[in-house]
């Protein structure tokens, strides 16, 4: 693939390891921030991927509006003393749940390895993507024609998310509101 | 030498994906392990684009948007969730919540 | 036409039946008067249609006497087609005029018998019941239909016999008759298959021809071994139905029921079913000599069996029984000897001094207020002075003597035994043996309970000075008083060489062997007979010497007491069956219940359900309720499925 | 008219699920007024007779000499399995539906002072029953038959674990586990026909029609054949239910409320013998060939083993349960004999079976609500307080030991001398069960009906009533009439039946089933082929 592998490995490299600090480290606020090295190695690659979209969503949503939610919670809840040293079942779990990882990273490795080049490439190639306006313009494009109908259920969604997440977080308070009032 | 094969991308992202798998199975804070999932959730994105780039069809940057969308809900979710757990239980352990045993 | 005197019982039963259920049913005494006139009408308007019926078949020529009456066909399937057919042929003619005449003797003898019986309507339905059902058996034209009478005489029998259900031991008595019976049964049916296997029929005239075709196509078309295992299966129930060695057990019990029952089913008809069936089969029996063999040793050695028990009991009714089963061994015997007209003959003639004998014994303990043990009686020939002269004749003829009824009939069968290819002289021996032995219990019998001087009063069961002993009413004599006149003369049927009965049998039976040529003439018939006539002479000689003297039958009774002991209690043939073959299964069936169906097969099913609530006790341990454990399993389930896949496949 | 014409079978099978639903709007709660709880009870039972009327018109539809299978109504369900809506009737399930609408009715009725409690689910249930009963009877589709069958389960469960006696959950449980062990076992055998039938037609059918053409007679032939009929065999092995599978229907039996053993004896032990009759045999003719001998052993050791132990049970109903495994021993027998006989022989039996242990649970059912006992200790001299109660009795208990002239005789006589060319001995040991057949029925009359009065309370005791007698009478009348008249039963039969036995039997006889061996395959193929053309 055309991508530059400098800027892959470089960015690959980061994210892995990122990533392992995210489940390695103690303290939640730190893996949040490891969180967010990851999402931006990521959006490099979809950069270097020419999806100029993806990547902008990617910071704007995951490092922008998730992570920061996150980090809002952490500080709300400030569990941060509830310390969370491993077990000694919980180190074995990880043994074996890394072999078991491993195996699966071969397995898939190997897959994808063997997997043959398409016969047909569709009709989005980079050049024809530049001719109608770019990554951006398309995407838009394919949204609002052939993807409209997912595109208006995802409003769907997120109304009942935002329904959801205001009835569990409000039912505890309701809760408590009863008990004292009896 | 200046290329990257697609199934270096690709094994990258089952790395990755993994390295959140194990994450959700070792970690016992509630808040790291959806972390966790949001890393899986951008492995998964990253082998659309992949498969976008390399079969030359932008359904799958479209399918990372809808998958983007989905998570923000489920991050609102559960968050919510954590939140209204740890009003019950003062801890967002999940050896705390085994409510499926019996 | 034919179906009338079936009919008839049917309706009697059915309007008595009715009547019974609806009414009676609640207790509402109406006496026995009316239901027993619409029964008597009922048998006696079979009587009558029967002997409308001899008539008309006496007037066609000699090959062709049969008369049949198909109804409708009961059932078809392929090559099995049973017909609900009634077939009049001589020999069935024979049996349903005895039948229907001494059934509605009985049946008048009822009316007075049971006068003061609670339901008498169910006790005439009964009896019209098994009237019918000894019609069809008599008539049926196929071997299905006979075994629907030859059951229903059967249940009838339960019915009446467990008739006084209230008292366990009658209801008892009952229900050993019907599952004796039913052991019977079984052999009838079993030789109902192996006719059906191999003939491909089941209808009597069919089957006959098929065999006499059979032999005409020589030894080779005819399977001998076959032939005898059938005719010892259809002996069996023979056996069981007329009381032979060694399922007699259920006749003496059977004196529980209603004296008229007795001398109607347990003597006059229903028991000598077998000896029909014989009869009836002759054909299947003349070709295996076997079989014939069987028959005449089973008859003679229950004649001489149930004599000697008959000698020691005291109950009349119980004497009279093992008479009864004493005779029927006779009749087989002559059966058994290939002298089927002479079974038949003594069937007849029995039917006529047995029905008399019981009916006359019913006076007496209807007159001595139901006593039965002849130890107590005596001296009844003053009180009873009608009933005393009708049983003499009975007495008389079943000794033997003649001119009465049974002289001829039971010395045919003897001579039979000697002369018929198929006899010998030790069944002759035995046979006059039984018959000096006969002629010995009945004089006891008659001596005990009209001779001498009562014995009645210083009995403690009889209270107080109402005890009277009393000639029965008219109701109950007269119909004796016939049966006395026929006992008298029925005899003339059968006089040797005229032999009106052989040969208006001859059709269905075949022409009798002639025997006197066979065995040194006719001189040597005449000295038997003189013979067998002394014989039964001698036996009433002994019978009336000894019973004069009471006191001496006492000490002779004590000096041989293991002897009389063993005979009064009728060689512990029932205590042996109890504890040969009853308890053996009873407690064979309680341990397989308890032992196997509740121990073995309850228990592995539920150890079925032990092991699979283990199997969910110990699989709950890995539901931990813990997500993380779950995505761990998750995540081995993918990887061997992956691995599967990747390496397992090709 | 004409629309009911072409749907009849499909109405006969849900007009009682519809009557049931629409009967669960009268208000007949524990509040409700004597009124609501009577126009349940008589609801019901208008929805029993008027099913019992609509299968009187198939019974006049159905012409034996027409083609096999009559009124048929063919839809597809789910077509990729080949899974559709079929039924029809032929003489095999016509006397089976008509046995079900006749003694449904009588179940209502008898049930009406005997339950109390929860009026109104009891009828719905029992109309439920009625429905899977009828469908599994009528069901063509192998699959529509397999959906019928369980949904048979969830009503009698209920029927047992709500209204039965001391230990109705133990006997619901092991009734449910019991059943269900065998069906699943079945639902295998099912799908493995199915596949058989892609493999060789080319597409997946669970029609009877098309599986009765299957061939399975491949390389290993013998094991095909006798697994899968092993599979099959143990489902229906349990409903009928043979020895040593049995010991489900005595609990069940004595713990069910009398509506139920009713239904239970009477209808659902013959589903088991219409499996044999419809789907083991036909499509297994080796697999029958292969295990003819086993079974007919196991048939007649239940004969004499059923009537044994029913000799010493103590509980009346146990012992009614106990002879209904010996004479369901008869119809194994029967059918295991594989000649036309012998195979109506067995049928009747299921018929008057149904008929007369019926009516003997009915009788059962009577006492108990008088005296609340079961035990037959407790009885004795009933005849004199009870005299009409007497001749019903009597009469049922001669149906029940083969009296001739009674329904039972027919039955018992056909399966003897159809067994009886088949293989002698065995036949010869199923006789004694006549004998001892008697030996318990007999007794348990005596010991109950006769006898002086020795309790108190049986002193008072009334006759029956006339809702009793009016129970009762249909049953004695069907007796007598199936006795003396069978032909009424056969004619409709007979076509059936030789081809039920055309298809189950090969040339292989008992003598044979030991030669087998995977050499004769080419042959026996051949043969099944002709037989098949």
């Amino acid at each position: 693939m055309n991508i530059s592998p400098g800027f892959f490995y470089v960015f690959a490299g980061t994210s892995i390891l990122f990533s392992l600090l995210v489940i390695l480290n103690r303290s939640a606020i730190a893996s949040a921030f490891s969180l967010l090295v990851v999402f931006f190695s990521f959006a490099g690659i979809y950069a270097l991927l020419d999806a100029h979209l993806v990547a902008a969503l990617q910071v704007l949503i995951y490092a922008g509006a998730i992570l920061v939610l996150f980090i809002f919670v952490i500080m709300l809840l400030n569990v941060e003393q509830a310390s969370f040293d491993y077990k000694r079942g919980r180190v074995l779990t990880g043994v074996f749940a890394a072999f078991g990882a491993f195996g699966m990273v071969f397995l898939l490795g190997r897959v994808f390895r063997s997997a043959s080049a398409p016969a047909q490439p569709g009709p989005f190639s980079p050049e024809n993507v530049q001719a109608a306006g770019g990554n951006t313009q398309v995407l838009s494009e394919l949204l609002f024609s052939e993807y409209v109908l997912p595109f208006e259920l995802t409003s769907v969604l997120l109304l009942a998310a935002i329904v959801g997440s205001v009835a569990i977080a409000k039912r505890g308070a309701v809760e408590k509101k009863s008990k004292e009032a009896k | 030498m200046n290329q990257v094969e697609p199934w270096v991308v690709l094994s990258f992202c089952s790395i990755i994906f993994f390295i959140g798998f194990t994450g959700l199975l070792i970690r016992r804070n509630v808040l790291v392990v959806l972390m966790c999932i949001e890393l899986m959730l951008n492995a998964v994105n990253l082998t659309f684009v992949t498969y976008a780039k390399q079969l030359q069809n932008l359904g799958g940057q479209v399918a990372v948007f809808f998958i983007i969308t989905v998570a923000a809900a489920e991050t609102a979710v559960g968050l919510g969730l954590v939140v209204a757990m740890f009003r019950t239980l003062r801890s967002v352990d999940t050896d705390q919540i085994q409510l499926l045993r019996e | 036409m034919l179906f009338l005197v079936a009919l008839f019982p049917l309706i009697g039963f059915l309007a008595n039946g009715l009547w019974h259920a609806l009414v009676q049913a609640r207790s509402v005494r109406s006496g026995s008067l009316i239901p027993g006139l619409v029964g008597s009408a009922a048998i006696g308007t079979s009587f009558l249609a029967s002997l409308l019926l001899f008539v008309r078949l006496k007037g066609m020529p000699v090959g062709q006497r049969v008369i049949e009456d198909v109804l409708f066909n009961w059932l078809t399937i392929g090559n099995l087609s049973i017909d609900v057919a009634f077939r009049l042929d001589p020999l069935s003619s024979i049996f349903l005029l005895f039948i229907t005449g001494v059934a509605t003797l009985i049946h008048l003898y009822s009316i007075g018998y049971m006068e003061d019986d609670e339901t008498p309507a169910k006790f005439f339905a009964y009896l019209n019941l098994f009237c019918f059902s000894m019609i069809v058996l008599v008539l049926g034209g196929s071997l299905p239909l006979t075994f629907l009478g030859w059951e229903g005489v059967g249940l009838c029998s339960y019915l009446l016999i467990a008739y006084w259900y209230s008292d366990p031991e009658k209801a008892s008595a009952g229900k050993k008759a019907f599952i004796v019976n039913r052991i019977g049964d079984v052999g009838f049916m079993i030789g109902m298959f192996i006719i059906f296997a191999k003939f491909g029929t089941l209808d009597i005239a069919a089957l006959r021809t098929l065999v006499q075709q059979a032999q005409e196509a020589g030894a080779a078309g005819i399977d001998i071994g076959m032939i005898t295992t059938v005719c010892i299966c259809l002996f069996v129930g023979c056996i069981g139905k007329s009381a032979q060695i060694p399922l007699f057990v259920w006749l003496p019990d059977a004196m529980a029921g209603p004296t008229p029952v007795s001398a109607l089913i347990h003597a006059a008809t229903m028991v000598t079913s077998g000896v029909y069936l014989v009869a009836r089969m002759n054909f299947l029996y003349d070709l295996s000599s076997t079989a014939l063999h069987v028959v005449a040793i089973t008859g003679l050695a229950t004649a001489l069996f149930a004599a000697s028990i008959a000698v020691a009991q005291t109950d009349i009714k119980k004497i009279l029984a093992y008479s009864t089963i004493s005779q029927l061994g006779f009749m087989f015997l002559g059966c058994g000897v290939g002298a089927y007209a002479a079974g038949v003959g003594h069937v007849v003639t029995h039917a006529f001094f047995k029905a008399l004998l019981f009916l006359g014994a019913g006076n007496v303990i209807h007159g001595m207020h139901q006593q039965q043990d002849i130890t107590k009686m005596g001296g009844l020939k003053t009180k009873m002075p009608k009933t005393f002269l009708a049983f003499a004749a009975g007495a008389l003829a079943i000794s033997g003597i003649p001119p009465f009824s049974g002289f001829f009939t039971k010395d045919e069968i003897v001579w039979r035994a000697y002369s018929s290819p198929e006899g010998s002289v030790w069944f002759w021996a035995l046979a006059l043996f039984t018959s000096v032995l006969t002629a010995f219990y009945m004089t006891r019998l008659f001596s005990l309970t009209f001779l001498g001087k009562p014995r009645f009063q210083k009995s403690a069961q009889t209270p107080g000075e109402s005890f009277r002993v009393h000639e029965a009413p008219a109701v109950m004599v007269i119909p004796i008083q016939i049966l006395a006149v026929l006992s008298v003369i029925g005899g003339f049927i059968a006089i040797p060489h005229l032999n009106w009965l052989e040969h208006w049998l001859s059709p269905v039976l075949g022409q009798p062997h002639d025997a006197a040529a066979a065995a040194g003439g006719s001189g040597m018939e005449w000295l038997l007979m003189l013979v067998s006539t002394a014989a039964a002479a001698l036996g009433i000689f002994i019978g009336l010497k000894m019973y004069a003297n009471l006191a001496r039958v006492d000490r002779i009774k004590e000096r041989w007491d293991w002897v009389t002991g063993v005979l009064r209690n009728k060689w512990y043939v029932d205590e042996v069956y109890g504890f040969v073959l009853i308890r053996p299964i009873y407690r064979l069936s309680l341990a397989l219940w308890r032992g196997f169906d509740i121990a073995v097969i309850d228990r592995a099913v539920l150890g079925f359900g032990k092991a699979t609530e283990w199997t969910g006790q110990t699989a709950r341990l890995i539901q931990t309720g813990s997500i993380q454990v779950y995505a761990f399993v998750i995540l081995i389930g993918i990887l061997v499925t992956a691995g599967y896949l990747l390496y397992g496949v090709a | 008219m004409a629309w009911l014409d072409s749907h009849l079978l499909t109405v006969i099978v849900f007009l009682p699920l519809a009557w049931a639903i629409l009967g669960l709007a009268i208000p007949a709660g524990t509040r409700a007024n004597g009124f609501g709880r009577a126009l349940v009870k008589i609801w019901a039972f208008l929805g029993a007779i008027l099913t019992l009327a609509l299968s009187a018109m198939i019974y006049m539809r159905y012409a034996p000499a027409g083609p096999e299978f009559q009124l048929v109504e063919n839809v597809a369900w789910i077509s990729a399995l080949g899974i559709s809506y079929h039924v029809g009737v032929d003489g095999l399930s016509l006397w089976l539906v008509l046995l079900t609408t006749f003694l449904m009715p009588v179940a209502i009725l008898s049930g009406f002072n005997a339950i109390e409690e929860r009026i109104k689910e009891y009828y719905f249930l029992l109309l439920v029953l009625e429905s899977a009963i009828l469908g599994t009877f009528l069901a063509l589709d192998i699959f529509l038959f397999y959906v019928f069958w369980e949904a048979m389960l969830v009503p009698m469960y209920f029927l047992i674990g709500v209204w039965g006696g001391r230990e109705k959950i133990y006997a619901a449980m092991k009734f449910f586990v019991y059943t269900m062990l065998g069906s699943l076992i079945m639902l295998v055998g099912i799908f493995y026909l199915a596949y058989q039938h892609k493999i060789q037609f080319g597409a997946y059918s669970m029609d009877f029609v098309s599986l009765y053409k299957l061939q399975l007679n491949g390389g290993t032939f013998l094991a095909t054949q006798s697994v899968l009929f092993l599979a099959f065999a143990l489902a229906f092995a349990i409903k009928v239910p043979l020895f040593p599978l049995h010991t489900w229907l005595p609990d069940a039996h004595v713990q069910a409320p009398t509506a139920g053993s009713v239904i239970l004896a009477s209808i659902l032990l013959k589903m088991g013998g219409y499996g044999f009759m419809r789907i083991a045999f036909p499509i297994l003719p080796l697999g029958v060939a292969y295990y003819q001998v086993t079974f007919m052993i196991l048939g007649s050791v239940a004969i004499v083993y059923g009537a044994w132990v029913a000799m010493v049970q103590p509980d009346i109903k146990k012992l009614v349960a106990y002879s209904s495994v010996s004479h369901m021993g008869y119809v194994i027998l029967g059918l295991f004999s594989l000649n036309a006989i012998a195979a109506t022989g067995a049928y009747f039996q299921m018929l008057s079976h149904g008929i007369s242990t019926g009516a003997l649970f009915l009788l059962v059912g009577m006492i108990y609500e008088r005296r609340h006992t079961r035990e037959i200790g407790d009885f004795g001299g009933l005849s004199r307080v009870m005299p009409v109660f007497a001749i019903a009795f009597m009469i049922i208990v001669l149906s029940s030991m083969a009296l001739p002239g009674t329904n039972g005789f027919v039955g018992e006589f056909l399966v003897l001398l159809g067994s009886w060319r088949t293989s002698p001995a065995l036949a010869g040991v199923a006789a004694l069960g006549v004998i001892f057949g008697a030996v318990y029925m007999l007794w348990m009359f005596q010991r109950v009906m006769y006898g002086p009065i020795t309790q108190k309370e049986n002193e008072g005791l009334s006759d029956l009533s006339a809702r009793e007698a009016l129970v009762l009478a249909p049953l004695i009348v069907a007796v007598f009439v199936m006795g003396i008249f069978p032909n009424v039963v056969l004619d409709k039969l007979e076509p059936s039946i030789d081809r039920f036995v055309a298809r189950s039997r090969g040339e292989v006889r008992i003598e044979t089933a030991e030669a087998l061996n995977p050499r004769d395959s080419a042959e026996l193929s051949a043969i099944l082929k002709e037989k098949e053309e």
